[in-house]
């Protein structure tokens, strides 16, 4: 087997990962870095966000702002120092990437423009037309090339973290394009390596994005936390998934039922103003949004889509197609390729879809797990700003905070690491290649794995979805423990070296199996409702008292995980009622009026 | 749900196994009711129900990772963003995408594309370094448009397909880079235009080109690669005469 | 990363911008040079007898003027289509590289040097 | 065993005949008509030096059906070239940005093209009118 030896070894190559590798690179020249990824970084998922990134530019808004909207939004959940920290260091990492040459989109003066966005009280979206993941992700990624010192394993794929003496010393990777193993031993690991929103039937995520840090984190001990909050976004593709980005409500977009009526306004969220008002109507959080439509649907007034789904419109016809062109052309494409609708004249279908993971593996504001020498950023971590849900453009947030963290923490921990025992630990990898090849070549009893995964995603839908019920969340725990046995009488078509993607599918269902456990078995013991975790039988209220913790879901070998408890951080905002609309406004003013009095 | 009277589509698709097969050769595929699904669709529906080893690269399903380029009825095309439905009936043909070595089935070398975009000194080189806490530079929306196209490249390789002088010189740094490289010249901040433009004078660079064009028609996301490669042929041709007159 | 793989600067943008001189005259001006010289000239056309007379065509030879515009057109629609010829045998394989250089640039040089040294010989 | 071998298709040798590359085939050649047109300029150049018989000869073969039969082929095939030349001429310069977006290319191609015809309507024009 090959070796290599670095300093810091980074696994993902999307926003976050390459954040990290340039952090690391500026922090200590000298040091090495080593960035894998199983797809070319620019291929990564960070590639497909559309809307922007939250930074406060504006004069007339503020850090506070942006911290009670992120704390509101989360319902509570977020640790309130970490916020802290995120916002005040938002616009400086956009700024950033600005001088590394992201072309974010202008006003006529030529300074930053800004967009509104859903739960975001004051424009605060800095935006690359609709395409702002995909030219934050180029930046990075073309912004890399410039230090020698990063090398890169473009299509490396890692199977598993090499752990030793209670620290993270590496990890094992295989290249698809060979079939062969190497280890990659390092002084401290950084996983990047996204969501995992691919464990759910509709999604807006890339087939790449199968939660392969987290299980390998939390394989090795490290909880997954919050598991339980993923988001749903209220407007994707029906069938596909694909996502129409919320700036299309952010730029003046209509969410209407089947006969034409802006239904949100019965949802708390109205009154139905013909210019969009922040934080009412389709500038509400995705959470709200998603349970209107789930209400709607139970009501009848959806539609159904010739791929069987129901629907509600999504309108922008009144935006006007010069607008829809400087600003959503993407979305434009997207329809008129994949619908043969142009947005201009016709409503566009749509439904919710699974798009975030707000949870993921656990670590401090540093970006530190509980595993020594073991950091994670990115969306497969959980720092802590998302809460129970995260606000659209703070994750593209995130990537860059965050990652820069990891890769400083990172360069600090390696310089006082005592050196890796490449020889012994050799044999940690050579085991992990041994169990990745058994899964390739065992006999079977002639299961597909496609089956399994397309199993996992509907009962991940129907027990994890919008609205939640415990009868049912029980009976996603059980199918998953029956998928993770049927896991083992998988027989796969190929077995051979190269480019064997029916390997890898293989590979990623494994951790998936796991990620969608530690899920659903956080959502089982969370009784209340809260943000994106909304419960119909019997715990339809937020409980402070008994839920206002993190959960942490801690693995157990084929056992389901242990599911244990953490506190919140909270230090200037007390939990409050979240409301949004006219009733947020009112909320708001009361409790301005209760401060000047 | 899918349509009882379902239609089934024939798929032609070159398969090759390193080791196993001596060349590459076709296999034929049923897809069943597959008339509203996207190439990329009918592909994964092969892979998951009849033949687990077609192997082939994918992401985003959304036209923006530029992973699933590939031949479709001898054209260059994004399988993801292909629909079944717009395509004349009968057998439809997939092939690995032209002009480059194929590694398996529909996978092709990519190695070498990067290399090229690697070559070009894909940043910003500043005119005036600022620092974070000077702010943002400013750039007006003309100065934006000036090479906001150039940006917009996914790195798909559907003009490395397209272009003939890339299939007889595989050296030749070709479209997609040559879009990248003046994504950067021409943005208001740079100012590494000399450096750039080095790279690219010999017989591998724009030399290469002969204003086929085909490169830009191909491109997914209107990108125009021609007009990279030729506007710098143009700059190349004035900096052969005018280098001697140059100030370093 | 290591620095970028340089190739020799190609001595191309020499042809290349005789070859484009040679387009965008003849793009500019060829039509209305040839229904000049191709149709009104020989019909008689709107033109006087004497255009086309010995004396005539001599007298604007020998003028510097009338010299540089003959040498300019058709030098450089020559370099126009040894450039365009040479990269079409060249697509086509129809040769060694050297050999089709001397069939189109070599052609286009040598007309070159003839008009220039025809036109010598006409005198002033 | 752990090795790939990736596999180079041979590509076609007449790529150039075959569509969709034709046309760019096509448009190569039309140059062929210009460097003609300069071959047929030159022979009148050789004429004029071999003294007035031989131009007499030249202006003869001018007149010649079969001269004017070439002049109207020419003529064909060097519009051909005015077409292409100027549909690929915003490919070789940088964008022209006007307000706030590129000028579209196909604006670029027709106004270049309109200015072209009366470059050539000029030439004409002006020959006409000296000469009379
Ligand atoms: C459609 C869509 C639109 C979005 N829009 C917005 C938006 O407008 N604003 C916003 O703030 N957020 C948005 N988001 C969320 C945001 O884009 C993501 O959370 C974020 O990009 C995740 O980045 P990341 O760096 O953590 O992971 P990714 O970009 O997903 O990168 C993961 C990396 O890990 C690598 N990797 C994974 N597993 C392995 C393995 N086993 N071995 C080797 N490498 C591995 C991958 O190759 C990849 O390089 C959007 C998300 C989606 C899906
Ligand atoms: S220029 Fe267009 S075709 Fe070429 S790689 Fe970029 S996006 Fe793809
Ligand atoms: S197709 Fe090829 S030859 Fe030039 S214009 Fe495009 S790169
Ligand atoms: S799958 Fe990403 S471009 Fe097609």
């Amino acid at each position: 087997m090959e070796t290599f030896e670095t300093d810091i070894l980074i696994v993902g190559a999307g926003g976050a990962g390459l954040r990290a590798a340039i952090a690391a690179a500026e922090a200590d020249p000298a040091a090495r870095i080593a960035l894998v990824s199983k797809v070319l970084p620019m291929r990564s998922h960070t590639v497909a966000a559309e809307g922007g990134s939250a930074g406060v530019i504006q004069s007339h808004d503020s850090l506070d702002a942006h911290f009670n909207d992120t704390v509101h939004g989360g319902d509570w959940l977020c640790d309130q120092d970490v916020v802290e920290f995120f916002v005040s260091r938002c616009t400086p990492e956009l700024i950033q990437l600005e001088h590394w040459g992201c072309p974010w989109s202008r006003k006529p003066d030529g300074q930053i423009n800004v967009r509104a966005f859903g739960g975001m009280k004051i424009e605060r979206t800095w935006f690359a037309a609709d395409r702002s993941g995909f030219h934050i992700l180029h930046t990075l990624f073309q912004t890399s090339t410039k230090y020698p010192q990063i090398r890169r394993f473009d299509e490396a794929f890692c199977l598993d973290l090499i752990v030793d003496g209670g620290r993270a010393q590496g990890a094992t990777v295989m290249s698809p394009a060979t079939g062969a193993f190497s280890a990659i031993f390092a002084r401290a690991v950084i996983l990047a390596t996204g969501g995992a929103g691919r464990v759910f039937r509709q999604n807006t995520n890339g087939g790449i994005v199968t939660g392969d840090g987290m299980a390998m984190a939390y394989r090795h001990g490290v909880p997954l936390r919050d598991m339980e909050f993923v988001q749903y976004h209220p407007t994707c593709m029906p069938g596909s998934g694909v996502l129409f980005s919320e700036a299309c409500r952010g730029e003046g977009g209509y969410l209407v039922n089947k006969d034409g009526y802006r239904y949100l306004q019965d949802y708390g969220l109205g009154p139905a103003t013909t210019e969009p008002r922040n934080k009412a109507m389709e500038l509400g959080p995705r959470d709200r949004l998603s349970q209107a439509f789930w209400q709607e649907d139970r009501k009848g007034r959806t539609v159904t889509t010739p791929q069987g789904e129901s629907a509600v419109y999504l309108d922008l016809r009144h935006l006007g197609l010069a607008k829809l062109k400087e600003r959503l052309p993407l979305i434009r494409g997207l329809a008129m390729e994949f619908m043969g609708l142009d947005p201009a004249e016709a409503l566009i279908p749509v439904r919710p879809a699974v798009h975030y993971t707000m949870g993921g593996i656990v670590t401090d504001i540093h970006t530190a797990t509980p595993l020594a020498g073991l950091f994670a950023a990115g969306e497969c971590s959980s720092v802590g700003i998302h809460g129970a849900n995260r606000l659209g453009s703070n994750s593209l947030g995130e990537l860059t905070v965050f990652g820069r963290v990891a890769g400083e923490q990172a360069v600090k921990f390696a310089k006082d690491a005592p050196a890796v025992d490449a020889g012994r630990l050799v044999d940690q990898a050579k085991a992990s290649a041994a169990k990745a090849l058994a899964l390739r070549d065992q006999k079977g009893g002639g299961e597909r794995h496609s089956v399994l995964r397309k199993e996992m995603a509907a009962t991940m839908e129907k027990g994890c979805g919008i609205y939640r019920l415990g009868t049912e969340m029980q009976e996603t725990c059980d199918k998953l423990a029956e998928l993770k046995q049927r896991l083992g009488q998988v027989t796969l078509d190929d077995r051979s070296d190269i480019w064997n993607t029916d390997w890898i599918a293989a590979l990623e269902l494994d951790y998936q199996l796991d990620v969608a456990e530690a899920m659903a078995q956080s959502a089982l013991a969370r009784k209340e409702s809260r943000g994106a975790h909304q419960r119909l039988d019997g715990f339809e209220k937020r409980d402070d008292e008994n839920f206002l913790a993190h959960s942490l879901a801690h693995y157990r070998a084929g056992a389901a995980p242990d599911i244990t408890y953490g506190p919140v951080t909270i230090t200037k905002s007390k939990p409050g009622a979240r409301a949004y609309g006219a009733l947020g406004e009112q909320l708001e003013q009361a409790k301005k009026d209760g401060t000047h009095a | 749900m899918p349509d009882p009277a379902k239609k089934t589509i024939e798929l032609r698709i070159l398969r090759y196994q390193p080791g196993v097969d001596a060349a590459p050769s076709f296999g034929t595929f049923e897809v069943a009711g597959a008339e509203n699904m996207s190439v990329l669709e009918a592909l994964q529906t092969i892979k998951d129900t009849l033949d687990g080893s077609l192997s082939f690269r994918w992401s985003c399903r959304m036209a923006v990772c530029g992973s699933c380029g590939m031949m479709i009825n001898g054209e260059p095309k994004l399988a993801c963003s292909t629909f079944l439905r717009d395509l004349p009936p009968g057998p439809v043909t997939v092939e690995p995408l032209n002009n480059f070595p194929i590694e398996r089935d529909l996978v092709i070398s990519v190695g070498g594309f990067v290399k090229k975009i690697e070559s070009i000194y894909p940043y910003i080189m500043p005119k005036e370094p600022k620092t974070v806490e000077q702010g943002p530079y400013r750039q007006t929306p003309a100065q934006l448009a000036a090479y906001e196209s150039f940006s917009d490249c996914i790195n798909c390789m559907l003009c490395y397909a397209a272009c003939p002088q890339f299939g007889e010189n595989p050296d030749f740094i070709g479209p997609g880079a040559m879009a990248l490289l003046q994504r950067y010249n021409g943005d208001s901040r740079d100012a590494g235009r000399q450096k750039r433009l080095d790279t690219i004078h010999g017989e591998n660079g724009v030399w290469s080109c002969t204003a086929v064009g085909i490169c830009s028609e191909v491109c997914p996301k209107s990108v125009d690669p021609a007009n990279a490669v030729n506007q710098n042929k143009t700059n190349s041709a004035f900096d052969f005469f005018l280098r001697f007159l140059r100030k370093e | 990363m290591t620095g970028p793989a340089r190739d020799n600067r190609s001595i191309s943008p020499i042809f290349w911008l005789l070859f484009g001189a040679g387009g965008m005259l003849s793009a500019l001006f060829g039509p209305g040079l040839i229904l000049i010289t191709g149709f009104f000239a020989p019909l008689g056309v709107g033109l006087p007898e004497n255009f086309l007379s010995y004396d005539h065509a001599l007298a604007f030879a020998q003028n510097p003027v009338g010299k540089l515009a003959v040498l300019v057109v058709v030098a450089l629609f020559f370099w126009h289509g040894a450039e365009r010829l040479f990269l079409t045998l060249k697509d086509m394989k129809a040769g060694p590289s050297l050999l089709l250089k001397l069939c189109t640039y070599g052609v286009a040089a040598v007309v070159t040097a003839a008009v220039i040294a025809l036109l010598l010989a006409i005198g002033f | 065993m752990n090795e790939s071998r990736p596999y180079r298709r041979p590509a076609p040798k007449d790529w150039w005949a075959k569509a969709p590359y034709r046309a760019y085939t096509v448009r190569e050649m039309s140059g062929l008509a210009v460097a003609g047109y300069g071959a047929v300029l030159f022979a009148g150049l050789y004429s004029l030096s071999q003294g007035p018989e031989s131009w007499a000869a030249y202006v003869r073969f001018l007149q010649s059906p079969v001269s004017l039969l070439l002049h109207a082929a020419l003529l064909a095939a060097v519009l051909y070239h005015v077409k292409t030349w100027f549909q690929i001429l915003p490919k070789t310069m940088p964008k022209l940005i006007l307000g706030r977006a590129p000028v579209a290319q196909r604006t670029i191609t027709r106004v270049a093209t309109i200015f072209a015809g009366a470059c050539s309507l000029a030439l004409v024009l002006i020959t006409l009118g000296v000469a009379r």
